[in-house]
């Protein structure tokens, strides 16, 4: 293995296990009663989000769902402001505002994880768009789910940048089920990927428990973005291993042997394994682990010891300038 | 009789509707599923024809039950949360509220669209949404805010007989509530009625979904302190009604409007605009609104909760139109 | 040709002629400021709706677009109603409502012109699943143009009818234009018919000038959806010879000899040169067109004697009573 | 100084901005052959990247102008009738509006778009929207509603230069009216602030897009009867200028809103309900809305017309006020 690729694959593991610590931590602190809203875990799915991320450019934009933990990670966000946003407190990357739907680090590109379902797609291929218009060469990645590709949202945003050969990836993170309706009896094709034909945009169907393979597919589709081949289809086939989101036991549908199945394959272990056998020394993938564990329980420390946001602080941000706080918030 | 929850008086209502009817039916994301209870059995009662999953696409099956409405079915439309309203706009402001008229009475739209507001519960500015005033300026739909699970149970069961499309947005802050429902088959309450949900001489508070128990018990505060409080839930917003609310408000001379929607705009608004329009002679103090301010609903519960009308927020207001000192 | 053929032939012929004279005529009295609104026509285009409304039973279902002319009198609506709308008479068949984009007879199944682009799509599948759920066999034909195979509305109608075997006729009459933008720039595929592999369905491209041809495809769909085989897609390949709508000289863009090209495929004369071929006598052809010339000419005395609506309809028709008539309109 | 027509001013708004700022840059349907006549010219000034063409897929261009924003652009997007904006309503409500504020403050989304209100016009429901009282309780957006060539230049390069979303509704009544705008590229009126358009002392008339000429003719009449009316056009409607409402309010004490938009939930109705608030010491009438009732918009003209706001119903809304007998 080449110094560089070494150096990504390190990097790719670090940054699945920040997303698998991050959320572990995050789970029994919302269990707790410490973390508010609800929560929707990446758990299994962080090689798509890591593979995809890593392809990409510091500068290069992504845009995510609901499932918001993975992606921001995944392109390098620092975990403090993170923690510090899922625990409510005005040092959040979102001020406290966003929660657990909406972690988003606009500094590495993260551009908006939003939490109505599709609604990312337009979003990134506007990021795109004023890439060509600015005539810089970012790329603008765009993840979404099964169930996404049934929104109008998918269909436009797909067409637009099709038209105007813009760098977009999309890339559908198929985990198999849209909260409790498999994809199976809700998209219309067997492999969403099916659907770039509408927009004559080439497409892939990668492994997405295989970080390298999904890395290769996006870093294929980037070359073409960047060097001005328009837009690429992503489908990374990929699972979850919690239900929906947490508190969500009624949908929990009885998936049979299928979690272990999936867990079998899990994307870190898998990997690891990998990186073993290519020669990476186990005290070297421990150490990442430590590091990681330390970093996640400094991000926990930090946002518990942050202070929570004022009220005058709902008001910020509505528009530019601070709103006026209303006379029964001030008597 | 039987004290059960608004969830409980959902589902009866749609169960009762579906077994009378065999045109009803519903259809929605994870309905199978029976996500916030208001489905439990209904497979098992009605079969997977009659109780359908949906893609994720409101547009499409918002517009759907449009087309089977034509048609001569009933479809009851689950539209999760109404924070989900807003992509199928197109079908229910163009298609829904627009097709009787345009093709000149040639169209029938017996349908309802259910869609909770779910607000208060840390779920951030995209899930928090009570857009019911954005339709109450929309011609052809009727628009329903239940408070309670005898005015839920007896209006869905009036909103899935009724000829005209009608919206019924559910305050998620009501619930776990009880309430003693009758369990009468034909236990309607007609849409379009508000209620005198208590009698009052003082000052008339007019309240909407999740706000009207809190009216309640702030009038029953103000009732220690000699205050003669009348708590009015319109109920429907649309059509709105007038006679009712001009009656309350002439009576006592005093409102204050309260309402979980944000302020400009608002159901609040239109109630103190047809007040000071046609009762003004008997109008004896300025008309307070009580609203949830023109910002977006923040993820920290800390900020939050404090932005949504409350108990203490209604008191202030009836004490400051009945011209009592408002404590700071 | 046989006799059942034979009567069908001549019906085809009936109303794609229904169709011009009526519009050749509405374009005059709309130039001579009799007809108000806007006027899209639909003259090139009849052997699309005419053959696809053919192959259609009377209780079928049809939904069309804001070029609302053509699709009733192809599904048999009698031209009176529809001229006394134009002309905004109370006798119309929306009782002067809806006007030009929105004639529609539900008598015959036409169950919406909407003049939303895309909006029809929700609508047709909507008419489906009521035959569905009501066990009837009455399929549903949705028109809609090339422009709006770009609407996200599109998209989810297409999905939902194949994920639920809906009883569909999803037909596409790409004109080639979406007001002045053209369908290559626009359309991100070749056909637009390349869309129906998003939905893993059967698709047929056909001549949009041969009202046979259009014909035999949409009955193969119908009896695909009346079996039980669920939707199809058929686009027809058309041309409309006028400006996007009367009156938008601004946009008839310089289409080069295209229209004359177009113009010497005339799905008219085109079949009318093939009945004589297939031995049909011109003098019944001629008959024909005598009685649709007078049949139009009776549609418009009708509804030139025909009363206006009374200021009291506009408030007819918004919910399924009348709603109160404001102090303004009868102090 | 030029006289120009109301969509002259359009056009020279964003081409002086165009030029001015090469983040700028307008899509929409059909912009490229300039249906309107808002870009003339532009295609040769700009080139096709600037002044681009888009599908009819308005949740997925306007979504686009917030991608692009939010990457430093100045999108201008043009939904060209304002019965579009249904289509596009999730892109505008859940991203552009909630953007800044779910991400705390990370976004800023500079963009305008650009819709008209083409009613009267015997185009029937689905064309004749004037949807903007449905934008207004929606927080994070700002919403003008230019009534002339001059306000309509000035206010839409303010907009252009603004860091927020702002919708511009542009009231195709006034399309071919003419006014001296100023050719200064540094021309700019101000949002947020209402303008009296003319003074008087018994009663105030908020109107609003093209009831403004309207109210201004009325206005013209009642001064031949001895009645001094005030016109105040609030220009913007979000945020809503109340200082200026409640200063013409409180000097006049009797008050006529009028509003193209349906009664319900109107701006008009927001208006009211602001001075009732905050200005009841001062009211000496009733608050009378003349707005277009809650029915859709029919086809026929003869039946249309009457529907909207017009001179003869300002003045008999203003001799309600003022006491005067209201001719049958
Ligand atoms: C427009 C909209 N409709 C419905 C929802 C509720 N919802 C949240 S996540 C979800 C399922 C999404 O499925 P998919 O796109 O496959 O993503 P996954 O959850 O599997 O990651 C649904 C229906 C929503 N947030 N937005
Ligand atoms: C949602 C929406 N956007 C835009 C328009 C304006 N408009 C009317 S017809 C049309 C073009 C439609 O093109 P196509 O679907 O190809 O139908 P055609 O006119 O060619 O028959 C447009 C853009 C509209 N009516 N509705
Ligand atoms: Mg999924
Ligand atoms: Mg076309």
């Amino acid at each position: 293995m080449p110094d560089k690729t070494n150096d990504r694959s390190l990097e790719s593991y670090r940054r699945m296990l920040r997303i698998r610590h991050f959320e572990d931590r995050a789970e029994a602190m919302h269990a707790a009663g410490e973390i508010p809203g609800s929560l929707h875990t990446y758990a299994g799915q962080e090689a798509s989000g890591v593979g995809a991320c890593m392809a990409l450019r510091d500068d290069d934009y992504m845009v995510g769902t609901h499932r918001s933990h993975g992606h921001p990670i995944a392109k390098g966000a620092a975990l403090r402001p993170l923690m510090a946003e899922l625990l409510a407190k005005a040092t959040g990357i979102c001020k406290g505002k966003g929660g657990s739907m909406h972690l988003s680090d606009f500094k590495v590109g993260s551009l908006g994880e939003t939490s109505i379902v599709g609604s990312g797609l337009p979003v990134a291929v506007g990021a795109a768009l004023g890439s060509k218009l600015q005539g810089n060469d970012r790329v603008s990645l765009c993840f979404f789910g099964d169930g996404a590709s049934n929104e109008g949202a998918f269909h436009e945003a797909c067409n637009l940048a099709a038209v105007w050969t813009l760098p977009v990836i999309f890339l559908c993170e198929n985990n198999g089920y849209a909260v409790s309706t498999p994809a199976s009896a809700m998209v219309s094709v067997k492999d969403v990927a099916e659907r770039a034909k509408a927009y004559s945009m080439p497409s892939a169907i990668v492994d997405g428990q295989d970080v390298e393979a999904v890395f290769e597919a996006v870093t294929e589709a980037v070359t073409r973005a960047r060097t001005g081949g328009g837009p690429t289809f992503i489908e990374t086939k990929t699972y979850r291993y919690a239900e929906h989101a947490v508190n969500m036991g009624r949908v929990l549908l009885d998936r049979g042997g299928e979690v272990d199945e999936w867990r079998s394959r899990d994307p870190i272990t898998k990997y690891r394994k990998r990186l073993v056998e290519g020669g990476v020394a186990e005290a070297t993938l421990d150490t990442i682990e430590t590091e990681v564990v330390a970093e996640v329980e400094d991000a926990i420390t930090f946002g518990r010891e942050s202070p929570y946001p004022t009220q005058e602080e709902a008001f910020d941000d509505v528009l530019s300038e601070r709103l006026p706080i209303p006379a029964f918030l001030t008597a | 009789m039987a004290r059960i929850t608004f969830l409980e008086a959902i589902r009866a209502a749609q169960l009762e509707e579906m077994q009378r009817d065999d045109k009803v039916f519903i259809m929605g994301e994870d309905i199978v599923c029976n996500v916030f209870g208001t489905t439990t059995d209904f497979v098992e009662n009605f079969g997977l024809e009659r109780v359908r999953d949906t893609p994720i696409s409101e547009n499409g099956f918002v517009g759907a039950g449009a087309g089977a409405a034509m048609v001569g079915m009933r479809p009851i439309i689950d539209v999760t949360l109404s924070s989900f309203l807003y992509p199928a706009m197109d079908q229910i402001v163009s298609i829904i509220a627009k097709s009787r008229y345009i093709y000149g009475g040639q169209a029938s739209l017996p349908l309802v669209v259910r869609s909770c507001m779910f607000y208060g519960n840390s779920n951030a500015a995209q899930h928090s949404d009570r857009p019911y005033p954005m339709l109450m300026g929309v011609p052809g739909l009727k628009i329903i805010v239940p408070s309670g699970p005898r005015d839920m149970k007896g209006m869905l069961k009036a909103a899935i007989r009724d000829n005209d499309p009608v919206f019924c947005f559910e305050d998620a802050t009501l619930w776990s509530g009880k309430e003693e429902v009758p369990d009468d088959p034909d236990f309607i309450v007609p849409i379009g009625k508000a209620e005198v949900k208590r009698e009052g001489t003082d000052v008339s508070i007019f309240a909407i979904g999740g706000a009207v128990p809190m009216a309640m018990a702030a009038a029953k505060i103000l009732a220690d302190d000699g205050i003669s409080a009348e708590v009015v839930d319109p109920r429907t917003l649309s059509p709105l009604d007038r006679e009712a609310i001009l009656k309350s408000a002439r009576k006592t001379g005093r409102v204050v409007a309260v309402d979980p929607a944000h302020l400009t705009c608002s159901a609040a608004s239109e109630i103190s605009a047809i007040v000071v329009e046609d009762a003004f002679d008997t109008l004896r103090a300025p008309i307070v609104r009580v609203t949830t301010p023109d910002t977006h609903m923040p993820f920290s519960p800390v900020i939050e909760k404090a932005l949504y009308p409350n108990k203490e927020r209604i008191l202030a207001a009836v004490r400051k139109v009945v011209g009592l000192p408002v404590p700071a």
